[in-house]
């Protein structure tokens, strides 16, 4: 898939990084860089930089197929509570499906996303790998 | 001034690699026309529905070319495209149109070509309805979504998986009665094991198939109708409401837009839903059914399951399911099925005065609800 | 229910590199709020207008995802795409729904971002205004059809090459009075010879930009229209007509379009255009402005280059030539130079009770038109 | 580009070949197959093989470029007037400029339309060329 080259440059702030946006308002957090509160509309917001970790509360191994994403299936997609507060939508990667389970901390890591066919771009964003236990 | 259908035609839903979008619309358009009395020249509004037109057929407003087309001359021609909800913004608008009396007699016209390239071209197409800057471009699928609402959903209800797939068995048993749907054959639980897997624990046996097809719908005001030869339904309301994306929802479970526009139009109407009444509702995937007769507030929450059984006029086309998913077309099948139904061409006889169809993107991201009323 | 302008905004047509969609409608939005009184939890309906955001951004039903991300709860809210003609089509969706009574305050948005592919890419999206499946698969372009019809209208009237680019100079001279126009620079015919080829005789210098923008509009009913802080402009009445394909016209140097749709408006209303009256039409190409104010009535056929003169109010704000063409948004943008027009804060006075907007997809292949009257 | 597949072969009709359509009603033709007759919206329509001659009755030297496009610009892309009567649009091809004009005779030939990139399919319809005189 071809991406727009000043679309993906626009979003390196939401696909390179993790930013929470927290309103000054009804006092919600929400992921990503936004523009307003998407709970009360407020524009008195303030966006804070995520350290990246959090908890996988739901997760499906997906088949689904497009262009170019073969080889990478099946992928697992799921929803991760960060540490933060807001919940975000990511692919897990780097990981064995028989040790993944609700509840397995994660931390976010730059992969690649897709890439143009067949010697095109290559598209890198945030993903989500299971904590490297110490 | 109310709003009336007096005709209504679709074609087969099908993987139509024979038929371009204007033979398949000629052939709804015309069954439309010819149960309505009325001809192509007394059209005075063209409105098309249609989802992924532009890309996949490369065609911006295809409004143009049908005009061009099928010999409407002086129309005004125009296309509405909506993600998954453009033929219930359709029929908005001909409803706005009717009752504002800028017009008195609207065409509305929906189509879809998803089988034109492969699925997985298609697929790509079709997960443009999320939002590509934070979804697509991270090759979020929707029905990835479809697989975390229910693994969300038989986690709080304590529902299992294989009574989930009684939805998607009921809609077969449907569109084998009917003659225009895709699926025409019975599954049962059995096969849920060896069923294609889309994203756990969802199959294909619980999402709809890649659909073709093309459905007509005419409205008119009071005075045209009561000329038409046929009986016409009252196009009463329309109501609709946007939700949350699904990661800022406290409760993945609960289809919010589609309730908060039901309770909307149940207290401006004075209506409220029954297991007896007849609904044509998005069933994306099987899951959808079930949280959107919650929502409707038809099935207590946790309990559509049990419901589905009680329900003898629920989707009776087939749904999403089994007649199939032509997207741009898809609610104007819906109330065609609705208005058969009505008029007492059904493969099942109805007594209700009302009728609901339900559309949406996505999983509730933008909910729509149209009711329909008998001639009175 | 007569439906009034309460409130625009725009933002500057440009290449907004740094922007996406989001932040543009927001900014378009909070103008148009700004100075009409309301606020976003005021707006019933959130009516999207776009071209090409399926294409160009992925984004199917763009209506949902603004609405969620820039505070509107609880709207209705939908997405038209009608190819050059959306923004036109989003004002008769509004129109209809005030004057039926299914709403009182309706926002419209329309958007549009040509910059996120170099051209060759956009070119082919731009392209698909075309019928594809006659045209688009055969690489004809939209400019060469503007070529075909230059070189008919040249041999047929004996108008020169140069005195056609009459035309883009004037809209190069009021785009350097409005303050929100991309092309802020005049030009001469000197430059013609100079120009960049496009499809011959056709130069970038009789062509419109590449563009980016979003504009809003406001639109209510009488009783909010009398409470509003601005002066209201009421949006009389809407009307449209579909062309035949280029090929099939016995004469291209008529829009035939236009002037059937400009026909039934002018009698309906009773209202007649001048040279006198302020008029925003679709000079896609130079040489469309051109037959656009021949179709519209306002001068002789053949004559439209000498008219150009003494038309103080035609394109205020540059025409597509120079103000731009962010397709979804430049009927809004059309209209919201009128408005400023009739209320006094354009760059120039102007006296007149009617002014009229003229979209068009491709050649006249569907033309609308707008009327607007000044609050009586 | 990419074209499907499936389209392009159910316009082979009008893309290998040329039809014309005549009304039994109006009496006017148009070209292509088409279902119903353009100017008076008839079905009562005959679908004629044209012999693909005719004369440029107008034409343009085009520069627009679409992906894929830049090495065969300039094009010509003007209407041709069949001899049976309709007037097509068709891009005119293997000529020398200085050559060509208003009244050209022209006869329609298989040309490439366009390929995918880079080594994908190659799709073919009808172009003209000057009649080459005897
Ligand atoms: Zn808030
Ligand atoms: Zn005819």
């Amino acid at each position: 898939m071809k991406h727009s080259i000043s679309i993906f440059w626009r979003l390196k702030d939401n696909h390179y990084k993790i930013y929470v946006t927290k309103c000054g308002d009804c006092g919600r957090v929400a992921p990503l860089k936004r523009l307003k509160c998407p709970y009360c509309g407020s524009r008195n917001v303030e966006h804070i930089e995520s350290r990246g970790f959090g908890e996988l509360i739901n997760y499906t191994v997906s088949y689904y197929r497009t262009e170019g994403s073969e080889q990478y299936l099946p992928r697992v997609v799921g929803l991760v509570k960060l540490d933060e507060g807001p919940v975000i939508i990511g692919e897990i990667t780097d990981v064995d499906l028989n040790e993944l389970s609700i509840g397995t901390r994660v931390e976010a890591v730059l992969r690649k996303y897709s890439s143009e066919d067949p010697n095109g771009l290559i598209y890198y964003g945030l993903k989500f790998i299971p904590v490297i236990k110490k | 001034m109310k709003t009336y259908v007096v005709g209504s035609g679709v074609t087969k839903v099908d993987r139509h690699y024979d038929k371009n979008y204007l033979v398949l619309i000629d052939e709804a358009v015309g069954k439309t026309l010819a149960n309505s009395g009325l001809d192509a020249s007394d059209i005075e509004y063209l409105v098309v529905s249609t989802a992924f037109s532009e890309s996949i057929l490369n065609q911006a407003d295809p409004s143009t070319y049908i005009a061009q087309n099928l010999g409407f001359r002086n129309v005004k021609a125009l296309t509405v495209s909506s993600g998954e909800v453009s033929g219930a913004v359709a029929l908005d608008y001909a409803h706005a149109l009717i009752r504002s009396g800028k017009a008195s007699r609207v065409l509305v016209v929906g189509f879809e070509k998803m089988s034109e390239y492969p699925s997985w071209v298609i697929n790509r197409v079709y997960a443009k309805i999320l939002e590509y800057e934070v979804e697509g471009i991270k090759n979020v699928a929707p029905s990835d979504y479809a697989a975390l609402i229910m693994n969300d959903y038989m986690r709080r209800y304590g529902v299992s998986r294989e009574s989930i797939i009684k939805w998607s068995i009921k809609m077969h048993e449907n569109a084998v009665k009917t003659p225009h749907a895709q699926l025409q054959f019975t599954i049962s639980a059995d096969s849920l094991s060896k069923a294609l897997r889309i994203s756990e624990p969802l199959t294909m046996l619980d999402s709809h198939p890649t659909s073709d097809g093309a459905a007509a719908l005419l409205l008119v005001n009071e005075s045209v109708a009561k000329k038409a030869g046929t009986t016409p339904i009252e196009l009463v309301d329309v109501e609709s409401s946007v939700n949350l994306p699904i990661y800022l929802r406290d409760d993945l479970t609960y289809f919010s837009a589609t309730a908060a526009a039901y309770k909307r139009l149940s207290s401006r109407n004075g209506v409220k839903l029954t297991t007896n009444t007849a609904v044509n509702v998005y069933d994306t995937y099987d899951i959808y059914g079930l949280l959107t007769i919650e929502a409707l507030e038809i099935c207590a929450r946790g309990e559509a399951v049990k419901c589905v059984d009680e329900m003898p006029y629920l989707n009776v086309g087939g749904g999403l399911k089994a007649r199939g998913h032509p997207v741009g077309a898809t609610p104007l099948y819906q109330v065609h099925e609705l208005r058969e139904l009505m008029s007492g061409t059904s493969w099942i006889k109805y007594d209700g005065d009302i009728s609901l169809a339900h559309a949406m993107s996505g999983p509730d991201n933008n909910a729509w609800l149209i009711l329909l009323r008998g001639w009175v």
